[in-house]
């Protein structure tokens, strides 16, 4: 009896690193545009339900299959969140970021609510992909292929984007062009397209994430905004702006998730939030952020 | 001991604050006495602008004493250290840019009315304290942009409304951080006339790289260097203090002393 | 001023007359809003703090009054004030955690602890989760005026309103008002000072929730139901938009903004457009950020100013 | 309560949620379709239907039934997808005193705990779904059983009755466990679920939920190790479920569309205007809206008192209602059928999805009246 | 030292056709609403060092701000290097060899001492190595590991000049650099400046502490409200004292 629960413990460990890596993901697009641009991008989740329902979209009626999606959709995506940083965002670039999470707000109401209205609610299911098929049946539980892939991609993604903003230039350039872009022009550095472009990554990477999502929970419009705010909080408890700690955090808190799933259900959509109120208490600029 | 409670009204006791890895302000015993214009100067990243961060609680000391008037005001918030009578100013000029210029100084006095937090009365209330701030304008000359906008106000007269504002709380210590700071030479000059106007009944302790206006204010002068004191004393011997010179004033006090002779000169003749 | 005061006569006359034309109901719920809005304004306008939690003193009032009236013999009135109360105790609570921090950190703290609130309140079985208190009473105010009647309830709600606008009104305006405003503009300037500017920001986001708990009691009775819709964070997104729509800064913005937000989704939910709301309400958020950020009132004060001055 | 002389319904939908395949605009065209079929005039004047959306929020629900019944003078309100919104509008009609025509909602409460006079409950109820699914199974010597439930009022009733089914017929549950509405990964429930050792994994839930928890179930393996019930699976669902993996799985529904001749032709019709197959909760938007407006012209007047009892005197009788009475409670009985879905080779297209197994006569179906709620 | 940066700037020198560097003709700037600037005519030549003159608001960092580009609107003519810039975006500009020194200094919080050190792309080859910037303000030495903004006043001036000398800028823009800094180090800052002169580079500086400016200066430029009232060159100032004195209370 004992060791079944064990094993269900560790089985729950692991489930959470999954969510976790759903989290990272997500925290991670939110945390590069949150804390490069200082646009705290509420459609991040409504993003992440296109890049699901474009795989699903692109797959049905252009039988553009998932290792293609992987590719393309993230491109399509990033071409959106470019767009609309360019002729929504930018526009009010200089008014109180406030206002860009109110805009964000907005359109995220609006692409969710546009779907709602295309697809209706109940969701649609993506299938695994043939080679991911089937599963490992480990000591403690039986591991699908599937998962195990989402683990290994988001993290090597997840570890290419951080190593690109903290090791390189082109990472000082962004850090310091959000903070003074008039005077980074002044050096010569076109600040506008970098911000441009990084907003567009930002938000590619929750269309990735919505491709690696599609076939395990159903494309559903809501599928976003049930996750966004989890998200927001991982970012806050990473530490704004840091970008390894969105990493870590998302992986951290879906473990933590897991473990509370396991002694105490009942809590498991709360936990988060404790620990971030918690985490902003003893350490308010969050776990991995510099000291405002 | 009670000898030293009186004659000093600030005294630090082997002040220290250490950052990451690095020691800022390096146990530093500072004695300010009562009455004086005290300056604090020394070279770029001495620890000054620290000093006045630990003296009024804006950074927590490391280790050491803050004694004001005697009493030990270490553990002290930095809101009730203000209410005690140290209040300062910043290297960057401090007020209100969106109040008028006459509301910057009615903040100020609406502190001793003790109806800050009435949520529950009309601000009219506070129409009484106008003539008091229309006095405190006149004293730094601004009696004539009572009602601009602060944001618009050239930067001298920043500072003076600064200084004004300042006043109207009755400090008993006032910090200055580069009072002059950017300023062109007649606005130096201002400022400096106005800071000598109202060290009369008060102490001020201020930090000034700008050797005419400490040579022509300074009671008394602490020299820092890498966090600790240098030498102190009054402007001619630290001005000449070898050390000082190699490790802050250079030349410049040379030029300084020509000037102020030449200035003496012109006196006499 | 006295144009000021004319202009709020007028309107009271204009909201004692409205019923005669409009169902009562629906006036009393634009009022709720409308104090909803202005208490949420009175953090944004004038103190600078973005409280992305403010749905949580809704619901609270709103929870708590309901649990009294069904389970307690108290007057409405009483339980309102306990409503009220009690947001004003969560708001304390809320904000000795939150104050201290700044700008998005304040939105965020606010928003998770809101979050708490929220599943608290779904797991928590007095509350009935998801199926919501339903049923709530509205008894008999000082134990005498029947409120079932819905006209009677309005007028009631009215009192309230005029009430709770009138505290807004004054703090602002008033000797507290000139260091808030004054801490929003420098605030360690406001410290060297010698105000203890966390104290001042944190009364601010008591008075702040209680009138929004204030908000949600006076609804649960007027709807004589509380559901978790009052306490999800859509609400306190509802309500920057609200105030948004109307005018940040402005005091009469929020009464505004919140009668063309609640009219618009009455309008939608109740005919055909119901499936398009959210868009909609998403369109409108656009709409306002980009080219309209001072929202109607601001833009009208910019007219007159403009125009007659 | 005063009449008008003037028939008016309301239907209350869910028209962008998670339910809205279900009961969403679907309901509206079944309404509009029997209003059609009736004439489109009662009391001699023409029938009005007003509809709008209840985004499945009670105090939305309950502020738009409010203005419908005290201001806009509508006489019934149907549709009423999700236990809460039903819960909401059948207590401002109570005070209004105009009728609830509940058809979308599983929940028993209407006509048990909070049952009033003026609550006509159509179509099915937990008590149904429990009594038709699990305890064959249970019967059939699937003993052990574990929940993933829903937590909300639903979930919870629905759970609470099939548990009790279950111990009545020597069965036992071996774990529960409550997932929040709109879940979208059940790995680690399913997990648990495996850690149980139970014979049977019972999804006391709806919607996207079922479909959800079933895929992951069968992604970590589970249905090979033991049989997973779905308690509440409309045509939608299933058809959205792949057929590898909901294949044989047995549900009850009040309603299908293939189930005879009758059945088909109504649903063509549904099928031609609305463009999909109509879910058991269209048929019994369709019937409950026939029996009222019959009630009403037979008796007369639209005041809902007297409607009512004219409607609890007349069995219901149409391609939905077999053998059907609405009782003095309120409830509507009916034969319901238990089904297995097909599995793909069977199907002959995409709305071929179920083959009915046996039909459940209504008094075995549903639980006898409560003493304390007969209203007749 | 350095003699390898040296000898090409000497070759430049002889030249002819690059002897102008920056010519401003016309030049009117705005702040929204607010007409800062009210046509300025200035023009400095290869290896100069002109200063700007001027009271508070007079529109000194006004001028360095338009040429950069960095005001809300300009319009008149900006020509540097012989390229003109009036329409050109603010990022194209910093690469025809010019480095700017803003009057808030903009230190990058973000960014440790060493990273906005080496922040600005080299916009020619020859530039000042860190190790010689080092040696010239030995502050930011021993705390190129702290965050920029920790710096104190002083140092984070420091930080803001050694910046562009790294960018190998041969037209320096410089804002009341020796602003809250130490004597001793504004005197180090007089040697830098005319080090910079010798191996040709051309400096707009401008400046309160007369003192500072008027030896290693070769001409003035006094502005008051956004115009150029009086030019006057290094030679002349004797003579012009007393003009000055009024222009600037000095
Ligand atoms: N928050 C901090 N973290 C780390 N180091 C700091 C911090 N604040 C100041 N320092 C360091 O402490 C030293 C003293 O700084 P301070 O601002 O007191 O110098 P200062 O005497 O005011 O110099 P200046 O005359 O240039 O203003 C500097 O070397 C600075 O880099
Ligand atoms: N961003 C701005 N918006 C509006 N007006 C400005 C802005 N910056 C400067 N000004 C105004 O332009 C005028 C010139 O400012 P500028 O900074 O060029 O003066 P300055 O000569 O550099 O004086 P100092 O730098 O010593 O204050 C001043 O009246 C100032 O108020
Ligand atoms: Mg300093
Ligand atoms: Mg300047």
């Amino acid at each position: 009896m004992f060791d079944i629960n064990l094993f269900a413990l560790f089985g729950q460990l692991l489930v959470g690193l999954i969510n976790g890596s759903f989290y990272a993901l997500l925290s991670l697009g939110l945390a590069i545009i949150f804390g490069l641009l200082k646009i705290i991008n509420f459609a991040q989740g409504a993003l992440y339900m296109l890049g699901a329902f474009i795989a699903f979209l692109a797959l049905k009626y252009m039988g553009i299959n998932y290792w293609a999606a992987l590719i393309i959709v993230p491109v399509c995506v990033g071409l959106v969140g470019i767009l609309m940083e360019r002729f929504l965002i930018r526009p009010i670039a200089n008014e109180d970021h406030l206002y860009s999470l109110l805009l964000t707000f907005g359109l995220a109401l609006i692409i969710q609510g546009a779907f709602t209205h295309m697809f209706g609610s109940s969701g649609l299911s993506y299938a695994i992909p043939e080679e991911l098929k089937g599963g490992n049946r480990l000591p403690f539980m039986y591991l699908p292929n599937y998962r195990a892939w989402i683990i290994i991609a988001s993290v090597a993604v997840c570890f290419g984007t951080w190593y690109m903003i903290e090791k390189t230039k082109l990472g000082a350039y962004l850090r310091a062009g959000t903070e003074n872009p008039q005077l980074m022009q002044a050096f010569g550095i076109n600040v506008p397209l970098i911000v441009t472009l990084t907003f567009g990554f930002g938000v590619a990477l929750a269309g990735f994430a919505g491709v690696m999502a599609a076939p395990v929970y159903s494309v559903s419009p809501d599928m976003g905004s049930n996750i966004l705010i989890v998200v927001f909080a991982i970012v806050v408890i990473g530490g704004m702006g840091s970008i390894g700690g969105a990493i870590l955090t998302g992986l951290g808190m879906g473990v933590v998730e897991g473990l509370t799933k396991y002694f105490y259900p009942e809590a498991s959509t709360t936990v988060i939030f404790l620990v971030m109120v918690i985490v902003l208490l003893l350490k308010p600029a969050g776990l991995f952020g510099k000291e405002a | 001991m009670s000898q030293s409670k009186q004659d000093f009204i600030l005294e630090t006791r082997n002040l220290t604050k250490a950052f990451k890895g690095f020691t800022a302000v390096d146990d530093v015993n500072l004695k300010v006495q009562r009455g004086n214009i005290h300056a604090l100067i020394g070279p770029n990243g001495a620890g000054k602008t620290t000093v006045f961060n630990l003296l009024t609680k804006f950074l927590q000391p490391t280790t050491g004493q803050i004694l004001f008037n005697g009493d030990d005001i270490t553990s002290m918030k930095p809101a009730a250290i203000a209410r005690k009578g140290v209040i300062r100013s910043f290297q960057i000029s401090a007020v209100f840019p969106h109040l008028s210029v006459m509301e910057n100084v009615r903040v100020a006095l609406q502190r001793k009315e003790g109806n800050s937090f009435h949520f529950w009365r009309s601000e009219k209330v506070l129409d009484r304290l106008n003539d008091r701030a229309v006095e405190l304008l006149e004293s730094v000359g601004l009696e004539g942009f009572a009602d601009t906008v602060t944001v618009d106000l050239p930067y001298g007269r920043k500072r003076a409304l600064e200084i004004a504002t300042t006043l109207a709380l009755e400090p008993e210590l006032m910090l200055l951080d580069e009072p002059t700071q950017g300023m062109g030479h007649e606005d130096v000059d201002v400022v400096t006339d106005l800071i000598k106007k109202v060290s009369q009944e008060r102490t001020i302790l201020m930090v000034e790289h700008n050797l005419h206006v400490v040579s022509k204010l300074a009671d008394q002068i602490t020299v820092l260097q890498r966090g600790a004191i240098l030498t102190e004393g009054n402007y001619e011997t630290v001005s000449n203090d070898p050390q000082v010179r190699e490790a802050y004033m250079g030349t410049a006090a040379d030029e300084v002393e020509a000037e102020n002779a030449k200035k003496a000169e012109e006196v006499s003749a | 001023m006295t144009n000021n005061q004319k202009l709020n006569l007028f309107l009271l006359v204009l909201a004692l007359l409205a019923p005669s034309v409009l169902y009562p109901v629906f006036l009393a719920k634009v009022l709720c809003f409308a104090l909803f809005a202005c208490a949420f304004n009175l953090l944004l306008g004038f103190v600078g703090l973005l409280s992305f939690g403010h749905a949580a003193f809704l619901g609270t009032g709103g929870y708590i009054t309901g649990h009294l009236m069904i389970n307690s013999g108290l007057t409405p009135e009483l339980a309102i004030l306990t409503g009220t109360a009690a947001g004003a105790a969560l708001g304390a609570l809320f904000g000795k955690l939150a104050v201290k921090r700044e700008g998005i950190y304040f939105a965020m703290v606010t928003l998770a602890l809101a979050q708490l609130v929220f599943f608290i309140y779904l797991q928590a079985p007095f509350t009935n989760g998801e199926d919501g208190m339903q049923g709530v009473p509205r008894g008999e105010a000082f134990g005498l005026i029947d409120l079932s009647d819905n006209l009677t309830m309005y007028y009631f709600v009215l009192a309230i309103f005029v009430f709770g606008y009138w505290v807004i009104n004054r703090t602002v305006h008033s000797p507290f008002g000139q260091i808030l405003k004054a801490i929003r503009d420098n605030e360690d300037r406001a410290t060297s000072l010698g105000y203890d500017v966390n104290r001042y920001k944190w009364i601010a986001f008591v008075i702040s929730a209680a009138l929004a708990a204030l908000a949600g009691s006076t609804k649960t009775l007027v709807f004589q139901l509380a559901s978790l819709t009052d306490v999800h964070w859509h609400m306190s997104g509802e309500v920057i938009l609200m105030t948004l729509v109307g005018g940040v800064g402005t005091i009469f913005g929020p009464v505004i903004g919140a009668g063309f937000i609640v009219t618009m989704q009455n309008y939608l939910s109740g005919g055909e457009l119901g499936n398009y709301i959210h868009i909609i309400m998403g369109v409108v958020f656009v709409i306002c950020v980009l080219s309209f950020r001072s929202g109607i009132v601001g833009q009208l004060m910019k007219f007159k100013r403009d125009n007659f001055s | 309560a005063e009449s008008d002389g003037k028939v008016k319904l309301g239907i209350l939908a869910d028209m962008g949620g998670v339910y809205a395949d279900i009961c969403g605009r679907g309901c509206v065209t079944a309404a509009e379709m029997a209003i059609e079929d009736f004439g489109g005039k009662a009391l001699g004047q023409p029938i009005e239907l007003v509809t709008a959306d209840s985004q499945l929020k009670p105090d939305i629900a309950s502020s738009i039934a409010r203005q419908w019944v005290e201001a806009d003078g509508v006489d019934a309100i149907g549709g009423l997808v999700s236990s809460a919104v039903s819960g909401a509008v059948s207590k401002v009609n109570l005070n209004a005193k105009k009728l609830t025509l509940i058809s979308g909602s599983a929940s028993n409460t209407f006509t048990t705990k909070s049952c009033n006079p003026f609550n006509v409950h159509w179509t099915y109820n937990v008590v149904a779904l429990a009594n038709g699914t699990v305890k064959p199974m249970v019967q059939a010597g699937k003993k052990k059983w574990f929940f993933i439930t829903a937590d909300y009022s639903f979930g919870h009733a629905l759970e609470g009755v099939a548990s009790k089914v279950i111990n009545e017929n020597g069965g036992e549950v071996v774990g529960t466990i409550r997932a929040p509405l709109g879940t979208t990964d059940f790995s680690s429930y399913v997990l648990q679920a495996q850690a149980s050792g139970a014979d049977v994994v019972a999804l006391a839930n709806a919607g996207n939920d079922t479909v959800n928890a079933l895929k992951t179930a069968t992604e970590f393996g589970l249905t090979e190790m033991m049989d997973v019930a779905g308690l509440l699976v409309f045509t939608q669902n299933a058809q959205a479920m792949d057929p590898a993996v909901a294949g044989g799985m047995r549900l009850t529904t009040g309603f299908y569309w293939d189930m005879d001749d009758k059945a088909r032709d109504w649903s063509q019709r549904f099928e031609e205007r609305h463009g999909s197959i109509p879910s058991m909760i269209h048929a019994g938007v369709y019937s409950a809206t026939t029996h009222y407006l019959n009630a009403v012209e037979a008796s007369g007047t639209e005041d809902a008192a007297v409607v009512i009892k004219k409607m609890k005197a007349t069995k219901p009788e149409d391609f939905f209602s077999r053998n059907a009475e609405l009782r003095a409670d309120g409830r509507m009985v009916h034969d319901m059928l238990s089904v297995e879905i097909k599995k793909s080779e069977e199907r002959k297209d995409k709305n071929d999805i179920y083959k009915v197994i046996s039909v459940i006569p209504g008094n075995e179906a549903f639980s006898p009246m409560l003493p304390q709620c007969n209203f007749s | 030292m350095n003699q390898p940066a040296n000898i090409p700037s000497a070759q430049e020198a002889n030249h002819p056709n690059s002897w102008e560097k920056l010519r401003i003709d016309n030049l009117h700037a705005f702040y929204g609403e607010s007409h800062i600037l009210h046509g300025i005519d200035i023009n400095v030549n290869k290896g100069e060092l002109v200063t700007l003159l001027g009271r508070n608001g007079s529109g000194r960092s006004t001028t360095l701000k338009a040429i950069m580009n960095m005001v809300g609107r300009r319009t008149g003519s900006v020509v540097v290097n012989g390229n003109e810039t009036i329409n050109m975006p603010a990022h194209k500009i910093a690469h025809l060899g010019l480095g700017f020194c803003p009057e808030e200094r903009g230190i990058f919080s973000s960014l440790n001492v060493e990273e906005n050190l080496l922040l600005p792309p080299h916009v020619r080859s020859d530039g000042m190595s860190v190790e010689e910037i080092y040696e010239i303000f030995p502050n930011l030495y021993e705390r190129r590991t702290s965050q920029g903004t920790r710096l104190s006043g002083g140092e984070q001036q420091m930080l803001a000049l050694g910046r562009i000398l790294r960018t190998g800028a041969n037209i320096l823009l410089l804002d009341e650099i020796t602003e809250g800094l130490a004597p001793v180090i504004v005197q180090k800052l007089g040697e830098v400046l005319s080090l910079l002169k010798e191996r040709g580079l051309t400096i707009l500086l401008v400046e309160q502490n007369f003192r500072f400016a008027a030896p290693i200066a070769d001409r003035h430029y006094v502005m008051e409200h956004g115009h150029i009232v009086e030019e006057v060159h290094a030679d002349e100032l004797e003579a012009k004292t007393e003009l000055l004195n009024t222009y600037l209370g000095v």
